[in-house]
């Protein structure tokens, strides 16, 4: 059988919330399938989409519905064959001692987001509770939460698998509200799986295969999490294994969340994924709406059987 | 009148510097060696010897810019002191000019003035007036590379005079100047030395020049350098230009030509040739 | 001599924008003609129109990277030399400032830019301060190579005319030194702007920096490039400025 | 006198000098080291303020393979794009000497070819050179050069043209004045930028790691500055800091061995 | 036998080089002004003048380094030339050394035979046989800053010989030395002239050196420099030492002194004093 080259450009370093991608390349599933895959971590300011879009990488699992618009709107040529969070993977949160205690409350106060979609988010998010945007001083988010541990800020943004924990471990869990995009019937799908529209067209059974793989992976990822956490801590010894364990977890729930339950991993909710597609083009990220249809091609994951696909 | 020098000293003409036992090494190279010299005030002292004798380290160790080796005896006015304590005591022209080539010719003369505390504008005053007698008049804002190697060498003897101390060491200040500029230069020295009463100490290579300005000539030896002979020069002041053909003057220079070729053959190994 | 300073400065001038038209036409032809995708290589043309475009938003960034620049240029360029002057004054001080200031200096600057973000927030504080660590260890290792660079020999005439260490460092070492000195305040320049754009990109309110993080997350390469045009003319205009002011002074080579 | 002093290299007093030289600085570092320490523990700094420094060091312990794997792969494309750097520093320098038109039309775009911040374009570069090292040390070449570049020129145009005239005078054509008199004397400038160029070649492997590699300085420092390790970004800081220090001193004694003439002009 | 030179010049005897309206100006500095000069092959001309009269300009022009002011002729062997065609062919000594500082004594000396392509072991081999000539032995691997400015000199001249030309132009080249050590230079300087038929050009400030080496004397006017004087030694050689006390060398040396301090009193502004 003849092996076929291609590599996976992921959004940010070696981390469990891309342990799938690793235990199936670890366990020899991308090369049941004839793939030769190499998985390329990702980095600050390397655009996925781009990568993928000129052929530098094969697969890409992006930022997520977000860059996949935006790319989509200044006409790069990808497409999207796979939703990996199913629900908007980060939250806002707040001091439980603090002066917010609602959404309503966010008016006046400080509150600190990724100026990348986040703060749409944040913004439709306010909007449904009757707050003007502007009324809240939002800053863009730096690297550290230390401003908000030092309640210099009073709301801040944090992935579910990533901040959250190290604001737990310092804060304390039950110190904090927690407030959720979709409770206030906002949704942002992430993690998204691209490939580019050549590839989409010429090579649909190497897409296939792929995702067949991959979707094994994070199977037995979940089956079998801390032989998963072993597979990254390999590759990355300096991590913390508490943190690990914590976002695999974490990641298990965003995958498994909304339609993930019912039609399996890497499933797209064109209607999820619809409504951010509106509030992107509401805030004038994108110039227009982007044709879904093309942007989001469901084929190649749907042509796997669903148990499979099913944890 | 200085110049007319006992050779045993009168008690109330203690020496102005008194150097015992100077010796100085380089790595492998001894410069200096056993060194004793003694230099009243007033005196104007030439200094003779084959080239790479020692004698700008002399100089140097003179100006308090080198340590001679351990074990040496250095008195100023009679106290036991170290070379550096001799910084800022004499004024010093070295063998290259060192001129600053970010300065100008007035403002290169003004140098040791203005480390003084002098505020500058009256130190150029007091150094434009003295650029004529220089032959530099005019040259006040030229920079030393637009200068001639003569010229440049008066600026450089031109910044020592106007560093006014006891002691004045120059080192070959007239070596870069044709014969009459060098006169002049010469007449003027004197006219300096005798008016203030400074003592000099002056490197030349010219014989001619060292006994015609000279109170005593030191000759030095070869390396490793020490005094060889120290000639006093008997001869009246002020000396006339034509002083040079007096049977006393070429006695003299016989002398010292003598001594110092003895010593100058020693720098070479003519033995094959 | 001023006449021909500024001939001389007149026909640098066109050189220099000769050969950036040379650069922009070829780089026009290759994006034209080899029809890269604006993800590769935007058009020159476009991106003077993107340029255009957001002028209002590019100008307001730029002087915001441009005051954060300037302001850590300064601290770095006195900083760097008053630790220079230090250790040449000082010697015994040399041994324990030039190794610090290495090790400092050798942690790329990103590398601080958590602890910095940290220490001073989000704010122009942190960038300055990151560009004045920047830049003060560049003017502190020219100064230090520029004040050792003197003749020992005109040291010791100067020591000669009683001038003691200040007087030497006064009127020989920092002369000599200055060629030095400026070549470092040169490269400092730009090195000071790159440094606030870095530190802009990875937190901050504004600024050239803050506006490409976003761009590029948001696909728009003509604004990236408009962003870093705009930067570059910064700092091609701040050495330009150190430039001139090293011809005005440093006369005498 | 420095001339003296590097001739007679291989006598006791000028090697317990410099034994000096590298005893004294690890002196004072242990003492930092442990003032920092005291006042951490005295102050009760937060660590991801300011961890101890025994916790940084147990924080390199646990996983001493990881850093040193990262310290080789970094040093590796240090080294390379620090050389090319170098070697391309010098010789833009002596194109640009050479000509003067090139000079005037194409410098000022080097100046602004500094200005390019690198990490805005990671997905050019990878599209350019791939995952490899290669592409770690083009960029770590392409952001030292410039100091080469420039005080190369500033060590040209401090040579006597008295020196340059009397090389003219023994028939001597460009390429060897070139040779024996304008490179010798543009050494000790020279080596001024290649002690910065040192630490902007690591920089840019630093930075170039950014762009999706595994290993390296770089990775290490970017997975510890998005989980928030401080003890993580102290550690790696350490860690580099080392290595820079490393290459300034090598830098540094090359220095010594090759310029020792010093300042007489 | 060179230099006992008829004035007017036979057919075979064509000026080696032949300058004629040699202008040139620095600024507002007018060094060189109209000079004319003709050296004919073989010759030794000594040239003295006032510091600061253009003789070290003449010399950069000789030796292709500087372009006189348009309208000169210089013709090289009767072919018309620009100054920067000398280049290469003339061996020069520069008034001040010019050693690099991070070359030692031996690759200083042998700078321009490796410019010439010259292997350097053997042009060391070449240098080290001539350093005791030179009381240089045992110095070869000093650096510049470790010698005396004499033997920084005798390096200077040691590169000049090794850079073997018709033409040689030595500006000061004894200017740092000691009577003997200048003696043996001297004495040195016309071996090599007559074993080799070199045509040599030299500066100096020293009227005597100047009569006891030269063919002939050129006296240069103060600025801006012309050739005052060409003065024919007519003395026979070879010449002992003790030839400078006789009637004849008096005679020359008068004439000469006055012409020089004619011209050195204008460099001067010496009406007030
Ligand atoms: N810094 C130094 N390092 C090593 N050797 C030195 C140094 N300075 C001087 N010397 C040596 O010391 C000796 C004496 O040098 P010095 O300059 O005192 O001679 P000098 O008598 O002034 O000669 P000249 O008449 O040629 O100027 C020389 O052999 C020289 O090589
Ligand atoms: N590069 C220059 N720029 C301006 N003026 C210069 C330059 N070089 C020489 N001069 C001037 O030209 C004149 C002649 O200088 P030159 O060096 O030829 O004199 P010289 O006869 O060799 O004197 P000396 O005997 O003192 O060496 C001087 O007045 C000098 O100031
Ligand atoms: C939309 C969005 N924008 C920025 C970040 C910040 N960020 C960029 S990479 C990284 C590490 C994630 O594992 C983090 C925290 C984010 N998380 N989500
Ligand atoms: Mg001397
Ligand atoms: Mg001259």
């Amino acid at each position: 059988q003849d092996m076929v080259d291609a590599s996976l450009r992921l959004k940010w370093l070696t981390q469990a919330q891309f342990a799938g991608f690793y235990v199936a390349l670890e366990k020899g599933y991308y090369k049941d399938e004839g793939i030769n895959l190499t998985i390329n971590p990702g980095g600050p300011n390397l655009l996925t989409e781009n990568l993928v879009a000129t052929g530098a990488d094969t697969f890409g699992l992006s930022g997520g519905t977000d860059s996949v618009f935006a790319a989509r709107d200044k006409g790069l040529p990808v497409v999207c064959i796979g939703v990996a969070h199913q629900v908007t993977p980060f939250v806002f949160v707040s001091h439980k001692d603090g002066p917010v205690q609602s959404v309503a409350d966010f008016k006046g106060r400080t509150a600190t987001t990724w100026f990348t979609g986040a703060n749409h988010v944040l913004s439709a998010m306010l909007s449904k509770v009757g707050v003007s945007p502007s009324d809240v001083d939002i800053q863009p988010q730096q690297v550290s939460v230390t401003p908000f541990v030092d309640k210099q800020v009073d709301v801040v943004t944090a992935t579910r698998h990533n901040e959250l924990y190290v604001i737990n471990e310092r804060v304390g869990k039950d110190n904090l509200n927690l407030f959720v995009p979709e409770d206030s019937g906002v949704s942002f799908p992430r993690d998204t799986l691209i490939v580019s529209e050549t590839t989409a067209a010429e090579k649909p059974e190497l897409v296939e295969k792929f995702l067949r793989a991959s979707v094994k992976g994070w199977r037995e990822a979940f089956a079998n999490e801390s032989e998963a956490i072993d597979i990254i801590m390999k590759i990355s010894p300096t991590l913390d294994r508490a943190q690990q364990e914590f976002m695999l977890r974490e990641v298990r729930t965003l995958m498994t969340a909304g339609k993930g339950s019912t039609d399996g991993l890497f499933a797209i909710d064109k209607a999820a994924v619809g409504s951010a597609n509106d509030l992107l083009a509401e805030y004038g990220v994108i110039s227009k709406p982007v044709e879904l249809d093309a942007a989001f091609n469901a084929s190649f994951i749907e042509s796997i059987p669903l148990e499979e696909r099913r944890l | 009148m200085p110049g007319t020098v006992p050779e045993q000293d009168a008690a109330d003409e203690r020496p102005l510097i008194e150097l015992r036992q100077i010796s100085k090494t380089f790595g492998a190279v001894k410069a200096l060696q056993d060194l004793e010299v003694s230099i009243r005030p007033g005196e104007l002292v030439t200094v003779v010897g084959p080239s790479g004798c020692g004698k700008s380290t002399l100089f140097n160790i003179l100006a308090g810019l080198e340590e001679p080796d351990p074990g040496n005896i250095l008195r100023l006015k009679g106290v036991s002191s170290t070379a550096s304590d001799l910084l800022g005591k004499v004024s010093f022209m070295p063998q290259r000019d060192l001129l600053l080539p970010w300065r100008n010719v007035i403002d290169n003369a003004i140098l040791a003035l203005e480390v003084e505390g002098m505020p500058r504008a009256e130190a150029r005053r007091l150094a434009m007036d003295m650029l004529p007698e220089f032959g530099l008049a005019g040259f006040e804002a030229q920079y030393p590379n637009q200068l001639s190697g003569g010229m440049r060498q008066r600026v450089a003897l031109m910044r020592t005079f106007l560093f006014k101390r006891d002691l004045m060491l120059l080192d070959e200040p007239f070596g870069a100047l044709d014969a009459l500029t060098r006169t002049m230069m010469q007449r003027w020295l004197l006219d300096v030395w005798q008016k203030h009463k400074r003592t000099v100490l002056f490197i030349t290579h010219d014989v001619d020049e060292a006994i015609f300005l000279g109170d005593r000539v030191l000759v030095m030896t070869a390396r490793p350098g020490r005094i060889k002979l120290e000639q006093a020069v008997d001869l009246p002041r002020p000396r006339k230009a034509d002083i040079v053909t007096s049977p006393e003057f070429i006695a003299l220079k016989k002398t010292l030509l003598e001594a110092i070729e003895e010593e100058s053959m020693k720098s070479f190994q003519v033995a094959g040739r | 001599m001023t006449a021909s300073i500024s001939s001389d400065s007149a026909r640098q001038i066109s050189r220099g924008i000769g050969g950036a038209l040379l650069v922009a036409v070829v780089w026009e032809l290759c994006a034209r003609g080899l029809d890269l995708p604006a993800y590769v290589l935007p058009a020159i043309s476009s991106i003077l129109a993107g340029l255009a475009n957001d002028a209002g938003s590019l100008l307001a960034a730029a002087r915001f990277t441009a005051t954060e620049s300037l302001a850590g240029y300064a601290i770095g360029c006195l900083a760097g030399m008053a630790a220079a002057v230090l250790v040449t004054m000082v010697p015994s001080a040399r041994s324990v400032v030039v190794p610090l200031a290495t090790a400092i200096n050798s942690v790329p600057v990103v590398a601080y830019s958590p602890l910095v973000l940290l220490w001073f927030g989000i704010g122009m504080a942190s960038k300055v301060v990151m560009v004045a660590i920047a830049v003060s260890f560049t003017i502190f290792l020219s100064t230090i190579a520029g004040l050792d660079r003197v003749d020992r020999k005109s040291v010791d005439l100067l020591r000669s005319f009683g001038a003691g260490r200040l007087a030497v460092l006064w009127r020989l070492r920092l002369p000599t030194a200055l060629p030095l000195i400026i070549a470092g305040m040169r490269v400092s320049t730009v090195r000071s702007v790159i440094v606030a754009i870095v530190t802009e990109m990875l937190g901050a309110y504004g600024g050239l920096g803050w506006v490409i993080y976003q761009a590029v997350l948001q696909v728009d390469f003509v604004k990236v490039w408009a962003a870093i045009i705009v930067a570059s003319a910064i700092s091609l205009a701040f050495f330009g400025a150190i430039s001139f002011v090293e011809r005005r002074y440093v006369f005498w080579r | 006198m420095s001339g003296a002093a590097s001739v007679a290299g291989n006598l006791p007093v000028a090697s317990t000098g410099r034994f000096g030289a590298v005893v004294k600085p690890i002196v004072w570092l242990v003492a930092a080291v442990v003032l920092v320490e005291a006042i951490v523990v005295v102050f009760g700094i937060r660590s991801y303020y300011l961890p101890r420094p025994s916790v940084i060091a147990s924080t390199i312990m646990a996983t001493p393979g990881a850093y040193l794997a990262g310290l080789w792969r970094t040093f590796l494309e240090t080294v390379l794009g620090f050389v090319a750097g170098s070697l391309f520093g010098v010789v833009m320098a002596v194109v640009f000497h050479r000509w003067v038109l090139l000079r005037e039309m194409f410098f000022p775009l080097f100046v602004v070819s500094q200005t390019i911040p690198v990490i805005a374009f990671g997905a050019v570069v990878v599209l350019w050179f791939g995952n490899t090292l290669l592409a770690k040390a083009v960029i770590s070449f392409y952001i030292s050069f410039l100091p080469v570049t420039v005080n190369t020129l500033l060590g040209f145009s401090a040579v006597d043209p008295r020196q340059v005239q009397l090389m003219r005078s023994f028939g001597a054509d460009d390429a060897q004045i070139l040779r024996r008199l304008y490179l010798p004397a543009a050494l000790p400038q020279l080596f001024v930028a290649l002690k910065l160029a040192s630490s902007l070649a690591l920089v840019g492997a630093i930075v170039g790691e950014w762009f999706g590699d595994t290993t390296g300085l770089g990775v290490l420092l970017l997975q510890a500055m998005y989980n928030e390790n401080v003890a993580g970004i102290w550690a790696t800081i350490v860690v580099s800091a080392c290595l820079g220090m490393g290459l300034y001193g090598v830098v540094a004694f090359a220095e010594r061995r090759i310029v020792f003439w010093g300042g007489e002009q």
